[in-house]
């Protein structure tokens, strides 16, 4: 166990819930502690069970296309709840129709997300990737509430 | 949900759920209630709207096209296609039509349509505008209303279909047919099942119980419209026999309700002779069960889907996918085939490359000459297999209900005797696990709480077992992960050169 | 002919044709002669470049990664693949190898080259370096000789073969083998009658018996080097039963020769069942007749070809036919394709569209997941057909020949009971004319002089009247050039909207 | 009948003769007399079967990419041999690979075609230019030699 908690579920009006469903069986199967709120979940649903359940990271799944909507303001949501430092990533196919994907990743990061990851990615990677970031930042684990 | 439209209820309490078809009189204040839920709905009148399909020329009405290509043995061409604005919209529906040579056009709903977030939906519509790329997955039907649908009828010179993937069709169904589209895709067990997460399989049903009942009004009025069962489910590994299933559950509601001209789709294993099988399997069950409940002349063209699940990213890998649905299509004799394009992995396709798709399958249509797998062994013994598969649960369904669909299907979702796999929906058991076999056929690999006889999985094993001896993995819930990927990974994966 | 090597006369004429093995002494003499036809000649030396092949690993050696292939039911990719200078040439066979997964590498050598004009060929590679394009069809592999090949060999981890349509294949084949490739495509029957026009049967005959025996030499010094016939003779709606006689006749003189090794090459009908049909009729009548010679060592993988008639320009449509002609080989258990590309009908493809060719085929061979069509009526029907129109004809050439192969051929060819369609040859008489049917296999019109039987012959002109008559056209020649049309035409004509 | 001579053939090593003889055919039954040179054609064979059956044009084939080699200074060899203004088209796939066509058609034209016809050109369009071509010249009609 890594003692991390992290929140996991599709934003917005999404039905894609293959990938963020098997996102979550193995980042289980890494260690994590995962709240995972499945498909069609609005934003605020993210933050308030990240404060529920002190949740070191948000990683939400956008696969639909209108992640571009449905995403605006996430960050700002998590800083007016008091999480504002909390680690978020947001992954699928983030955007309507095949656009550059350096442009994409900005978009996202500009909204304020940690990272962003391109349509395709490998649960692998993610959990690699978690535990840099989580490694770089070095803070003390949370206790669950 | 912000932006839902759910201030009225429009399901009056006042009938327990059955598969009766609804009373005219409850029907119309069912359709008064509905229709007063956005401004849009105030343009809606059905005589009005029947009167204006009457002036659509023959070739323009989906039930007729499908009606003759079934008695011409053609395997029709449909894309799917949807962008924010009527203008991205109308420029979409014509290069679908003439660089695509579509032979149905369709109109997709963006998401929040879907889910009847109008408000949101016309934000995205402003987005777009400012932005000058769509925002919206689809084109957002109802904020539009009556008169832009007439317009993007106008523009093209084939019949369109509604393709609006969720459990709320209540407004776009009035909105498309009254609009001129003849077809309307969507079914109260598929889309609940594959596109929602709190929608209960009973609302579900009755707010497509409102949708066929609706093609029924018109046809009442003389005017047959086409309605179309999603049989793909959540395209992620489904099992022939369980999409046939919610086929045929769905088709005996749609028929109770007076539908006549009901499409079925399937989406594609990507099997030459498990697709075959399916789609034959699919057309005489069908009509094997609509005949049990009396029904003689219900007309069920079957649609094959190209593949649902995941794509590779590799643009030439996927034109191999999008050619080789067509000639699945048409070597199973499907009416119609969906369509998808190279840019399937990425994200909504360019109206441009949507129609590249369209002609590589039309391509792979034309070449097939009417090939047929009937009288192969291994064909034949598809077939059979997926019907014990679909008799064995269906009857139970039935069972279940006393006779009553609509009743059986709540109680047998319930009891996961009916089960769907990777079902977003929290009234799905989805402990049924598919995975493909050594063989390259979609096989069952846990059928959780479904009655599919102990022989009959016994086979399913024994194939799956070998895959996992081959490729030396454990016989576990791995495989049925696995096979979701699998079509996505680059070739270097799938079919790695050869060590001599 | 300008730039035409002719000085030295390569064929001692000292023995009649017959299909006996060269005599190790002439065949001595022979190679002497034909080496010094051009500098390049001098490098080759048997037993170095047999010490040279003993060095290749065997993932290198295309005789082992064949029978692997067919050890294990593989279906391998290979393009074609040739330009005019050494630094294109390595670059296009890495960019084949890697970014398209060849199986197997292609040299395709320029027309001068096959046509010994190597003064020309030579000036082709200036003019190439000049304009910084290519100008030439293919790699003058004699110009460059042995070290510029087994540097190319070099650059790739993949077994190479050398394509050179020709019947002036001695000093290629030379240079080819001596420079590492360890295969060689080309046959007396099948180059002559679809690559010149002058050259008589007897020629072609003679030079590629000169090759056969090369092979043979190799064997001799322990290395098993790849011979192939190409059976897609014209690529222009050939028959497979036409096809598969030159497959036999040119196979029984490669095995007098001592060939052991030895791929046959079907170009696709585009018919699922009628290719499938072929392939397997090929492959066993090949072992039929070699068993009938007495040899049951000669191993003879057959080669599936992409489309080889005219090619639609759409690229989309283009796109069908290449993923189809990978499900075509796959489905019918060839053990390699030779691919093309969506450039096909504009000219010689970019390294990367040819890349892009291999990958959709690849990508199409993996879902086709080894389905075989063995057992379905249809294809039994084909299976049979083209056996017994394979068995009158070859049967008559043997006895025209009182046995002897090449005698026989020569002598078949002159009365026309041997024939090829839209042949270039002024040997051939060109007589026989097919044409696609109603059902989309293509079917022989016109026999010629052919010595078809009667009862397979009412079979083909009933299936072709049945297309007149559906396309109500005369039952004339005109469906024979309608035929060779037909698969270039816009999808507008070939499969237009349906008319509601 | 068009009372006009014309010679057709494949020009150089080239041995795609489909296309030239189903053209051949095509302008025979259009009422040509047709010289017909096959495949495999050396540039100075047209030109003295031109000379010999005193004919109004020239149909160069080339499909196999080499073209651009084989027809340099055929307008050239025509003038030398006396027959300078003779009609001559060029068509095929004429050079290597697929590159743009106004392109090509310039290089061809420059060479002293008088047309230069795209890959696919079908039979039909070959006979109304012609026609049209031989109207604009209203030459009076050669007799054969
Ligand atoms: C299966 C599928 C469906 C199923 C979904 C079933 C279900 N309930 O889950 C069905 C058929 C229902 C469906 C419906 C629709 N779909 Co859909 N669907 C797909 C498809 C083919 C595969 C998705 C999938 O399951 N992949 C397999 C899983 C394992 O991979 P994944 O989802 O990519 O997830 C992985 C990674 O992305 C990553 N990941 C995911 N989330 C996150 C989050 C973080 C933080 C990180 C780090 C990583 C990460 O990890 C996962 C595991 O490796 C894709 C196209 C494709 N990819 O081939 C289209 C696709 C996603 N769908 C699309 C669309 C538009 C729709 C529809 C609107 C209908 C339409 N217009 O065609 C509806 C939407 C309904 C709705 N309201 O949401 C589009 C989105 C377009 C865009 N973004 O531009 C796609 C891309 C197809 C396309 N090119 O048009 N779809
Ligand atoms: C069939 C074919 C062959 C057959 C030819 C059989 C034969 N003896 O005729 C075989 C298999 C033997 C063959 C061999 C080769 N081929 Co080849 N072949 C083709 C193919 C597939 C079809 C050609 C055809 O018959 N078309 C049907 C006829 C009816 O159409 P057509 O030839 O275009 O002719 C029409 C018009 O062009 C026009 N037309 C023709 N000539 C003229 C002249 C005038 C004045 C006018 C107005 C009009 C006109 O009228 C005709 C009737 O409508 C083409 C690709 C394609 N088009 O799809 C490649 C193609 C022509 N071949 C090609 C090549 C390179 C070769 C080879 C070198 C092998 C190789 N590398 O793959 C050898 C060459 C051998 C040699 N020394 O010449 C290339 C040429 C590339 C380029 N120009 O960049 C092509 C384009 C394929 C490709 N994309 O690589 N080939």
């Amino acid at each position: 166990m890594t003692g991390r908690t992290l929140v996991t579920g599709v934003i917005g009006s999404d039905t894609h819930i293959v990938g963020n469903r098997i996102l979550t069986m193995a980042l289980e199967a890494a260690g994590y502690r995962v709240v995972s709120l499945g498909a069609l979940t609005p934003a605020e649903e993210f933050v308030r069970a990240a404060i529920e359940t002190a949740a070191d990271a948000i990683l939400v799944s956008s696969l639909y296309g209108q992640g571009e909507l449905d995403c605006r303001g996430f960050r700002d949501r998590c800083v007016e709840a008091g999480i504002g430092d909390i680690l978020l990533y947001v992954g699928g196919n983030l955007v309507v129709g095949k656009q550059p994907w350096p442009e994409v990743e900005k978009r996202f990061t500009d909204m304020g997300f940690d990272r962003a990851f391109p349509p395709g990615t490998r649960t692998d990677e993610v959990i690699d990737i978690l535990a840099r970031d989580f490694g770089a930042r070095a803070e003390p684990v949370r206790s669950a509430s | 949900m912000p932006g839902t439209v759910a201030s009225l209820d429009p399901n009056p309490p006042t009938l327990p759920l059955s598969d009766a078809a609804i009373p005219g009189d409850l029907f119309a204040r069912m359709r008064r209630d509905n229709l007063a839920r956005w401004p849009t709905g105030a343009r809606v009148d059905v005589e009005e709207a029947a009167a204006f399909h009457k002036t659509l020329p023959a070739h323009k009405r989906l039930p007729a096209v499908l009606r003759r290509a079934v008695a011409e043995g053609r395997c029709l061409t449909q894309p799917r296609g949807g962008f924010a604005t009527l203008a991205m919209q109308t420029e979409l529906m014509r290069t679908l039509d003439r660089d695509g040579m579509a032979d149905i056009v369709p109109t997709t709903t963006d998401s929040y349509t879907r889910n009847e977030q109008f408000v949101q939906a016309q934000r995205g519509v402003e987005e777009s505008e400012r932005l000058g790329r769509s925002m919206l997955n689809g084109f957002p039907l109802v904020n539009y209303g009556v008169d832009a649908c007439r317009a993007l009828i106008a523009g093209i010179e084939k019949p369109a279909i509604v393709l609006s993937g969720t459990a709320m069709p209540k407004l776009t169904a009035e909105i498309g047919y009254a609009g001129g589209y003849t077809g309307y895709l969507g079914s109260g067990i598929a889309y609940t099942v594959s596109y929602t997460k709190e929608t209960t399989i009973e609302e579900g049903i009755r707010n497509y119980q409102y949708v066929d009942r609706l093609a029924a009004l018109y046809q009442e009025h003389g005017v047959e419209l086409h309605r179309r069962q999603p049989g793909f489910l959540t395209g992620t590994i489904i099992p022939p026999s369980i999409a046939i299933m919610t086929c045929v559950l769905d088709l005996l509601l749609a028929a109770r309700q007076g539908v006549r001209h009901y499409g079925l789709e399937l989406g594609q294993c990507l099997h030459l002779v498990q697709d075959a099988a399916a789609i034959r399997a699919c057309r005489e069950l069908c009509q094997e069960y609509l005949a049990r409940f009396g029904y003689t002349d219900v007309f069920t063209p079957v649609t094959s889907l190209h593949w649902m699940g995941a794509w590779p990213a590799d643009e030439a890998q996927a034109a191999a996918l999008i050619g080789y649905g067509g000639t699945l299509a048409a070597v199973g004799g499907a009416s119609s085939v969906t369509t998808k394009s190279t840019h399937e992995a990425i994200g909504i396709p360019t109206p441009q490359a949507n129609a590249e798709g369209l002609r590589t399958t039309r391509m792979a249509i034309h070449v097939s000459y009417g090939v047929r797998l009937d009288g192969l062994p291994a064909h034949e013994f598809e077939v059979d297999l997926i019907k014990r598969e679909v008799r064995a649960v269906v009857d139970r369904v039935l069972e279940m209900g006393d006779g009553d669909v609509a009743v059986g299907t709540v109680r047998a979702f319930a009891a996961g005797v009916m089960d769907i796999p990777w079902s977003p929906n929290r009234q799905v058991k989805s402990r049924v696990l598919p995975a493909r076999d050594a063989d390259g056929c979609i096989r069952i690999l846990d059928a959780g709480d479904m009655p599919i006889p102990r022989d009959v999985m016994e086979i399913h094993e024994e194939k799956l077992r070998r895959r996992a001896e081959r490729e030396r993995v454990p016989f576990d819930h791995q495989l049925a992960v696995g096979s979701v990927y699998e079509l996505s990974e680059p070739l270097s994966r799938l079919m790695p050169a050869m060590v001599a």
